[in-house]
């Protein structure tokens, strides 16, 4: 067994609105152990990101609080002072950001920023942290590096600036990795690339990674386990085979489902889960998912389930859940080409 | 679960409702949480009122000069003091309001207006900026001293002309800085994103980098209400300010900076109003930067 | 970017051929000649105008333009009524002193103002964000001269650490240089610190909210670094403008605390040559600040193109 | 030349040391011809002599002039030379320097131009020049020795390089020399080494001079409360024009001395060539309105400093002072005003006061003449300008209808341009009985008939009011306490002072 | 009905030789080489499809998705819409051009102005075109924000307060606001998970249906491209390499390298362990493109000629362009 890099217990993370005080992280705990991938996927808005950045502790300070623990190594990062967040931060967890436009400073080349970050945590010289920025760069596929370095983001197209944060988060060799959606705006090929890279540093360093992502396939390639996640709520965790092959929750079931398909009839309508996500200001009372759920009873509109073991590593939130396995037909996913 | 037309009706209906019944409810709150901009008007209001009802309150004449009672330090009879030809201070201070408000408020407000104009137009166009930025070079050039005099001797020593000198004066800073805020703004996707859509030059530029250039216009703009309250005491000092024995707060400071050494409640007393007026006014703006600033929730208990 | 650069070299010509009708004008529109400056009170109407004959006062207007703008084009930007010099020895001998106490003021008011402002805005709405707020308001609504008048009597007058007034060349030793220079400038610079200090907490303020901050934070990025190299920047293009205004301004004239101090810089020459009407002075004067304004604003904007890289304005 | 060791060889006191001088306003010009400016008077009186000058009694005396003779008519006056006097270029003083430098005067200077028009100056032998006038000029010594343009003597060949700019170089035979004027910051003034002094008691402009100190700096403070702090400091040595105010509060301090000088008058000048106040009766009402006092309390603050005084020449000036007239000064008397006011027909236009607050007196004054005038019922409006703008407006009959200025004592009454008409002088005094008595006065057989005539010209002058006293003002000057024998007539004086 | 086939045969948008270099300035401003970013693209779409855009990050799509909508102007060539050259239009036609083409941009927050309420952003494109009175302003807004998958009760937030997902929906549905006849998507569901990217995907489909709209769809996700696309091309450092119909693209890949693409795309299912195509080679940047075929450094079929000659475009099958050496 591995050890345990990074245990969240029961973490909430509240910000303060216009409108009064909302919850977006309501009491989600996963552990990620080093050398493992977890994934995270969910509703769009569900907290994955939100998530992500508490754990830094990232999150604007006036406006948001924090609850439960964050245990790093078996340390609260809760607990640590800013400076010590400082040493942690890039150099043992390191994390590359959903939204890689905003994020890059626009007013410093990108290599100065890639370059930043290795000097901070690196005992180098300037000119070796400078082609050690290149060959990151390299090594994410950025074509004529030695030339990028010296662009502006605003020069760069979108994957490049993802890669560019890639590049920024891999270039200390990180303990943790947190991923938020990395490879959106990345071609198939080039997202391969990165995958590969991530999997290399992975095996060579023993890095944990938490992989936020939509695509499902990239789950499928490169995760050992999953949390899906609803309106702030882990709802389901297994491991991947177990989650591609029996999924329990009725809302990761319809996740699975509507996956558009490489092969087959292209003019037939999508899947979708009915129904709208309500907003943070009037979650549900009871289960969060019931009312775009078709198994929901009375029941699951007055209480909230609990997350339980259904058997080891599949974790659950549904008061139902077995009823539903029942129904299922196995693989949720064709085997395409 | 699709509702039925009928009800999808209502609900939009009381949706609707509901949200201009939030959107008051947010102006509203967003105002009274933010407790610069409260404590900024409070203070603006108190000074208003101070100027409008006060000379009904204070009894002396605050142009009665009596030799025999030149500066006289405060005290029951003269709260203020008197100063250095007997005329009752506090009534002079209150006097003095008027004006010195009056020109400090427009004067930064036509700068703000004229100054904004000219900077987000510089800024998005290019083909103006040349021009327009040039001649705010040779405006800033002149010293408004000589501009004060020779519009004084042009149209004759009164205020508004003080006004229009001063505004001709400071319009070039509020427009460099203003300018220099939108360039940066005009650079941003969104703005792309509007021209995208097909907005106007005008919809976008007034109704969406303006916004942004609200800050560091209003700290100019605090600035030059403070500036020109200041120099339009050095203008009347050389006859183009306001006529002569009528008080402002900044003539009032230059009759005080000769007696300095014996009578400072001559320039304390002013010098405290047009500090009070400046925060009232700087605590109203920052508030008003706070109003538009998306991200002003602080964590309340 | 050279192309640009020419180009608004060649803009000086418009602005300074604008400037020189306007400023002409200005000064025959405002009462008051130097002929009866020059004689003084006592004098009788017969002996101004006898005067005013001499110094060519009495030709008409278009007449007086036209041989003050045939010197300029020439290089010749006139002679002082009042002093033994032409009016570019005047302001060379005036711009000394203007320059040192401009730059002192602003490196003071600079040093001063950033930090001041970069704290408030991170410390938004605490007490250290509130005292420097007011201390700056202080700085905007205390008018130099009385700040001025404050500063000679609590280090001049009462501790006697520095001089009353007055001023001393370079040449004299920068120690004696400066010693003159230091109250002045702190008089001066007090207000542009304000005024800097505001702008900076206040473009902090919308700067602190972005992603690249946050992304800065997530490599470990130390706050100070992080304040001060990827937020200033960011933020720093209006406090560039208004430190280049003030800068601006203090080379117009700081007449009122050169008067103060008695320092005889371009603003007393401005204001004395305004109050004896010593038109040439006045309008070459103004002539030779109108370039120094293009040359700061030319400066300042490319500046701008050097901090952000969005804003290169000699891109085409 | 050799330069000098630096002590001096004269074997008198060891020289000491430099002055700094805070000075109030910056020259127009250092040519004392050409302008009434009284900064140009104060700094080139140590620069430059003339053949005649005052004492402390306005009595005159000779200078450069060894002795004068009046001839029996008055029409020919003799100056007769010191020998030996050098100007500071080295050059020796000669009968030629001084007839060029005197018809100088008499082309450029308002008196010269005024009386001597017809005068010439000529040399007789190498060591005298002679006066000729076409008539007797009781008053024409006077006029020589006037401070203000003062008829100084400079070398003939500085005479001839004059432009209508004045002077280029500023070479006299004083007992300080000319070394540099810093526009903006301060003259230079050096000992000059080879002073001739005289050796008769030091009074006023005249008599003995020694220049004890090696340099004088005439720094340009305009900023009073400058000067006041500099003063305080030591940083300075002499502060001339302190605020009366803050007499008060330098007076407790051990380190300073207050030197409080006469220095002429302030008061109101009527425009009587159009307007409201081109009637008689309407100056006699604010005559018999105004309250001196209280306006000389708000000019100089402190009974001190103002003296309530009818006359236009002072108690000093023994030769002329008159009595006459008192009765009209400060009548204080509303209902009379009143009454005047309603003879002359005043029906509410309204009166312009122009002022400057380039000098706070005057300001002080207006502020409060206007108060009074207004408790007559009069609607009064004071307008500020700076004082070039003054100086042009008041020049304008249609503008204005009075304005508020200051005289320096004079030697004779003629140099009060209110007096007379033909000098146009603002105003537009026109009263042919007034020029008729200073016609007389100047060629007036003796003193005693003069001081008579003029007894009638200040009688004329209450009956006609071309302008209105206020009272007699003062000037403080302050000093460090180590600074003895500071000076003053019609301006501060220099020499003889010694830092001790 | 002729005025059909008329309209059937007038392309909705034609993009001729399209060309857009950017810059390269050093410090001191002098211009020290170009990005040619888009590389002599043209293409066709006719009125109510969807022309799906695939290829490498960088290879110039949202370039070419901008200089159409004239946001930056093209160094070269033409773009046809309804007969007009874009590049030729002033002022009010241009503007009135824009309400007929939207644009979804690639990143979704900072096209958003942070100081603006969603409601408000949204509304704007009404006000911009002056659609509408203020009722029935709100009205559409709400419905739109509805169509999207939000609670009208958000109409009142700020960007900031939203996910990545979410700033994407807003962003799409401000295109959608003004109903246009051409919408340049560019990657507008990447940040969607995938239930609510078929609700957007069905929506968008609906949509088109209703109004006859057409789409100029970028995606890295192939499946997506795949289910919206009638037609796709595909882009490679700045030129566009394959053109075909989408079934034929799928099922018929010629192009290497969208053989190499088509071989990468993960499959979500754990168990399954796909072949991929890997692509060696140095990757060429757009700042000096590779000379002949752009792809030939990478290309595992590369020949001589491939090194020398630009390949042309060629018809290879029935709506099937490509340009490789391969396909003579
Ligand atoms: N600063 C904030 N203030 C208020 N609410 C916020 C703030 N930031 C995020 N939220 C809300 O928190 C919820 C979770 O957001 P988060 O960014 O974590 O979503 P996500 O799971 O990453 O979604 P996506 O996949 O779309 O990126 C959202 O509903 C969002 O509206
Ligand atoms: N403003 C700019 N200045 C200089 N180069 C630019 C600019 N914008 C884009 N580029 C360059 O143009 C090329 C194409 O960029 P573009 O954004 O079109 O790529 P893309 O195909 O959209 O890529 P992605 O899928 O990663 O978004 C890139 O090499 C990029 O660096
Ligand atoms: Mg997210
Ligand atoms: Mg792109």
């Amino acid at each position: 067994m591995q050890e345990k890099l990074l245990e969240l217990k029961n973490l909430k993370t509240h910000f303060q609105t216009e409108r009064g005080v909302v919850t977006a992280v309501n009491g989600v705990s996963f552990t990620v152990h080093s050398g493992e991938t977890v994934g995270v996927v969910g509703e769009s808005g569900c907290g994955k990101s939100v998530t992500a950045e508490s754990i830094l502790r990232l999150l604007d300070e006036k406006s948001t609080r924090y609850e439960g623990e964050i245990l790093y190594k078996g340390k609260n990062l809760l607990d640590f002072s800013i400076s010590k967040m400082q040493e942690i931060r890039g150099n043992d967890i390191s994390m590359i950001f959903q939204d890689p436009m905003s994020s890059l400073n626009p007013v410093y080349s990108v290599g100065n920023q890639i370059v930043e970050s290795i000097l901070l945590h690196q005992k180098c010289s300037k000119k070796e942290a400078y082609s050690r920025a290149i060959e990151m760069l390299r090594l994410t596929g950025i074509p004529s590096p030695e030339k990028r370095v010296h662009e502006y983001p605003h020069e760069l197209s979108g994957g490049m600036r993802q890669r560019v944060m890639i590049a920024m988060a891999l270039s200390c060799q990180p303990r943790l990795l947190i991923a938020d959606e990395p490879t959106t705006a990345l071609d198939v090929t080039t997202q391969a690339q990165i995958l590969d890279l991530i999997n290399e540093l992975k095996l060579s360093y023993n890095m944990g990674t938490v992989m936020i992502t939509h695509d499902l396939g990239v789950v499928a390639e490169v995760c050992t386990r999953v949390v899906v996640m609803y309106l702030g709520q882990v709802i389901e965790e297994a491991n991947v085979e177990m989650l591609f092959k029996s999924p329990c929750h009725p809302y990761t079931r319809g996740l699975l489902k509507s996956i558009p398909k490489l092969t087959g009839d292209r003019l037939e309508k999508l899947h979708v889960i009915e129904g709208k996500v309500p907003t943070l200001h009037q979650v549900p009372k009871g289960c969060r998912f019931a009312p775009r759920c078709e198994f929901a009873s009375q029941k699951c509109i007055e209480q909230m389930p609990e997350l339980i073991e259904e058997e080891s590593g599949h974790k659950v939130r549904c008061w139902h859940f077995k009823e539903i396995i029942g129904t299922g037909e196995g693989h949720y996913v064709n085997t395409s080409s | 679960m699709q509702p039925s037309p009928v009800n999808q009706e209502l609900e939009l209906l009381t949706v609707k409702h509901h949200i201009k019944k939030e959107r008051r409810e947010l102006l509203f709150r967003r105002f009274f949480s933010n407790k610069l901009a409260l404590t900024g008007c409070i203070i603006i209001s108190f000074i208003l009122l101070f100027t409008l009802v006060g000379p009904l309150l204070t009894s002396h004449d605050p142009y009665e000069l009596d030799a025999k009672k030149r500066l006289i330090a405060p005290g029951a009879e003269y709260l203020f003091g008197t100063d250095n030809y007997g005329r009752d201070l506090l009534s002079r201070v209150v006097h003095g309001a008027k004006v010195s408000i009056g020109v400090g408020f427009s004067v930064a407000l036509i700068t703000s207006i004229f100054g904004m104009m000219i900077g987000l137009y510089a800024a998005y166009f290019r083909s103006l900026d040349n021009i327009l930025m040039r001649v705010c070079d040779g405006l800033m050039a002149f010293p408004a001293i000589l501009l004060a005099i020779a519009i004084m001797a042009a149209l004759g020593p009164r205020v508004e002309n003080v006004i229009i000198a001063l505004s001709i004066v400071f319009t070039p800073y509020v427009a460099r800085t203003v300018r220099s805020a939108a360039l940066v703004i005009k650079e941003q996707t969104y703005i792309e994103a509007l021209r995208s859509q097909g907005a106007s030059s005008l919809r976008i530029i007034w109704s969406n980098i303006a916004p942004n250039v609200i800050s560091p216009l209003v700290v100019q703009a605090t600035f030059i209400f403070a500036d020109s309250i200041i120099t339009e005491a050095a203008l009347s000092f050389l006859g183009a300010g306001i006529p002569a024995p009528a008080p402002s707060w900044g003539n009032l400071l230059y009759d005080g900076k000769m007696v300095i050494f014996n009578a400072w409640w001559m320039t304390v007393f002013p010098g405290v109003a047009i500090m009070l007026t400046v925060l009232g006014l700087n605590l109203f703006g920052d508030g008003l930067r706070d109003l538009l600033d998306p991200h002003n929730n602080k964590a309340k208990k | 970017m050279k192309g640009y650069i020419l180009k608004r070299l060649l803009s000086l010509i418009p602005v300074l051929m604008v400037v020189s009708v306007v400023v002409f004008l200005i000064i025959h529109m405002t009462p008051g000649d130097p002929a009866s400056v020059i004689l003084g009170p006592e004098a009788s109407p017969r002996e101004v105008a006898e005067l005013r004959e001499q110094l060519g006062l009495n030709l008409p207007l278009y007449q007086q333009f036209a041989n003050w703008f045939i010197g300029i084009v020439q290089g010749d930007l006139g002679y002082s009524y009042f002093m033994s010099e032409s009016v570019l020895e005047a302001f060379v001998s005036h711009l000394g002193p203007t320059f040192s106490l401009a730059v002192l003021a602003q490196v003071f008011a600079i040093i001063l103002a950033i930090p001041l402002g970069v704290i408030a805005a991170r410390r938004r709405g605490s007490v250290v964000d509130q005292s420097f707020m007011g201390l700056s308001l202080v700085g905007i609504s205390v008018p130099s001269f009385l700040l001025g008048l404050f500063l000679i009597l609590l280090f001049a007058v009462e501790l006697k650490w520095l001089p009353v007034a007055g001023y001393k060349p370079l040449s004299n030793g920068v120690f004696l240089h400066l010693r003159y220079l230091v109250l002045p400038a702190i008089a001066l610079g007090a207000m542009q610190a304000a005024l800097i200090a505001r702008m900076t907490r206040s473009s902090m303020l919308d700067i602190l909210n972005a992603n690249y901050i946050k992304t800065a934070r997530s490599k470990g990025v130390k706050e100070k670094m992080i304040v001060y190299k990827h937020a200033l920047r960011n933020a720093f293009i209006p406090i560039l403008t208004v430190i280049g205004q003030t800068f601006g301004t203090l080379v117009a004239g700081a007449a009122v605390v050169e008067t103060v101090f008695n320092i005889p810089g371009i603003g007393q020459l401005i204001v004395n040559s305004v109050e004896r009407r010593d038109f040439a002075v006045i309008q070459g004067t103004i002539m030779l600040v109108a370039i120094s304004y293009v040359m700061i604003n030319l400066i300042i904007d490319l500046l701008y193109g050097v901090i952000d890289p969005r804003v290169r304005l000699s891109r085409k | 030349d050799k330069t000098d060791s630096k002590t001096s060889e004269s074997g008198k006191k060891a020289a000491g040391g430099e002055l700094q001088v805070a000075y109030n306003a910056q020259p127009p010009t250092l040519d004392p011809l050409l302008t009434t400016a009284v900064a140009t008077r104060d700094i080139t009186r140590h620069v430059f002599e003339s053949l005649v000058t005052f004492n402390q009694n306005f009595e005159v005396e000779p200078m450069l002039a060894e002795k004068y003779e009046v001839s029996e008519d008055g029409k020919t006056i003799t100056f007769e030379l010191r020998k030996g006097i050098k100007f500071h270029n080295g050059k020796e003083m000669t009968v030629d320097d001084v007839v060029a430098s005197m018809n100088r005067w008499i082309a450029v200077t308002t008196l010269g131009k005024s009386f001597f028009t017809k005068a010439t100056f000529k040399a007789s032998g190498n060591n005298a020049v002679i006066l000729e006038m076409p008539e007797r000029l009781t008053t024409a010594l006077a006029m020589l020795a006037d401070p203000g343009q003062a008829a100084v003597i400079t070398p003939k060949e500085v005479v001839e390089g004059a432009t209508e700019k004045g002077l280029a170089e500023f070479i006299g035979t004083g007992p300080y020399k000319f070394v540099e004027w810093k526009t903006d910051q301060y003259v230079h003034l050096e000992k000059f080494k080879e002073y001739q002094s005289l050796t008769t008691e030091s009074s006023g402009l005249a008599g003995k001079k020694e220049a004890f100190l090696d340099d004088i700096y005439f720094q340009f403070v305009t900023d009073a409360s400058t000067r006041l702090a500099g003063i305080q400091t030591g940083e300075y040595d002499v502060a001339n024009a302190i605020p009366f105010d803050n007499a008060e509060q330098l007076e407790a301090n051990e380190d300073v001395k207050n030197h409080v000088y006469h220095n002429g008058f302030n008061g109101v000048v009527f425009n009587k060539k159009a307007r409201f106040f081109k009637d008689v009766k309407a100056r006699q009402a604010v005559n018999a309105a105004l309250d001196e006092e209280e306006i000389l309390m708000a000019a100089f603050s402190n009974g001190n400093f103002y003296e309530l005084e009818h006359g236009l020449m002072i108690k000093d000036q023994a030769d002329w002072y008159s009595e006459v007239g008192k009765d009209q000064y400060n009548q204080r008397d509303s209902e009379k005003a009143k009454k005047l006011l309603k003879e002359a027909g005043y029906n509410g236009q309204e009166i312009v006061i122009l002022a400057s607050r380039d000098y706070e007196d005057h300001y002080n004054a207006a502020v409060v003449v206007q108060q009074q005038l207004q408790k007559l019922g009069m609607k009064v409006k004071l307008d500020v300008y700076d004082w070039p703008t003054l100086l042009q407006k008041r020049g304008d009959a249609n503008a204005y209808d009075i304005f508020v200025t200051g005289f320096p004592t004079e030697p004779i009454p003629a140099k009060y341009e209110f007096l007379n008409s033909a000098s146009e002088w603002p105003g537009w005094t026109n009263d042919p009985k007034m020029d008729d008595l200073l016609d007389k006065i100047n060629k007036a057989a003796s003193q005693e008939e003069a001081k008579e005539y003029f007894a009638q010209l200040q009688e004329e002058f209450y009956n006609y009011l071309p302008i209105i006293k206020f009272g007699n003002k003062t000037t403080i000057t302050t000093t460090r306490s180590n600074i003895e024998g500071m000076g003053f007539l019609q301006g501060i004086i220099l020499w003889n002072i010694e830092k001790k | 009905m002729s005025i059909l086939a008329a309209n059937e045969e007038k392309p909705l948008l034609q993009v001729r030789n399209l060309k857009k270099y950017f810059p390269i300035t050093n410090s001191l401003g002098n211009v020290t080489g170009q990005v040619k970013a888009v590389n002599n693209v043209s293409f066709e779409m006719k009125e109510g499809e969807t022309f799906g855009l695939v290829g490498e990050s960088g290879c110039g799509k949202s370039t070419t998705g901008r200089t159409i909508m004239r946001l930056v102007e093209p160094t070269e060539g033409e773009a046809i819409y309804r007969g007009k050259d874009i590049y030729r239009l002033k002022g009010n036609e241009l503007m009135s051009i824009r309400r007929e083409m939207q644009m979804v941009f690639q990143d979704p927050y900072s096209s958003l102005n942070p100081r603006k309420r969603i409601g408000h952003i949204l509304e704007e494109t009404l006000k911009i075109h002056h659609i509408g009175n203020k009722k029935e302003r709100m009205e559409r807004v709400m419905e739109m924000l509805n169509r999207v998958g939000f609670q009208s009760e958000q109409y009142y937030r700020y960007p900031h307060e939203f996910s990545g997902g979410q700033r994407q929906r807003i962003g799409l549905a401000r295109a959608l606001m003004v109903n246009p006849n051409l919408i340049i998507c560019d990657e507008p569901v990447s940040a969607l998970d995938v239930s609510i990217q078929s609700q957007v995907l069905n929506l968008l489909e609906e949509i088109q249906e209703e109004f006859k709209l057409s789409y100029l769809f970028v995606s890295h996700d192939l499946s997506v491209v795949r289910h919206i696309s009638d037609r796709i091309g595909v882009m490679y450092l700045g030129e566009l390499v394959e053109e075909a119909e989408t079934d034929e693209l799928y099922g018929n890949p010629l192009h290497p390298y969208t053989q190499a693409l088509l071989s990468a795309v993960p499959v979500p299912n754990p168990a399954v362990k796909r072949e991929r195509i890997t692509l060696k080679g140095e990757v060429p940047s757009p700042l000096n493109p590779p000379s002949g075929c752009v792809f030939h450094p990478r290309c595992p079929h590369a020949t001589e000629i491939c090194k020398q000659k630009v390949p042309v475009k060629k018809m290879v099958a029935k709506n099937h362009a490509v340009a490789c050496h391969l396909y003579v």
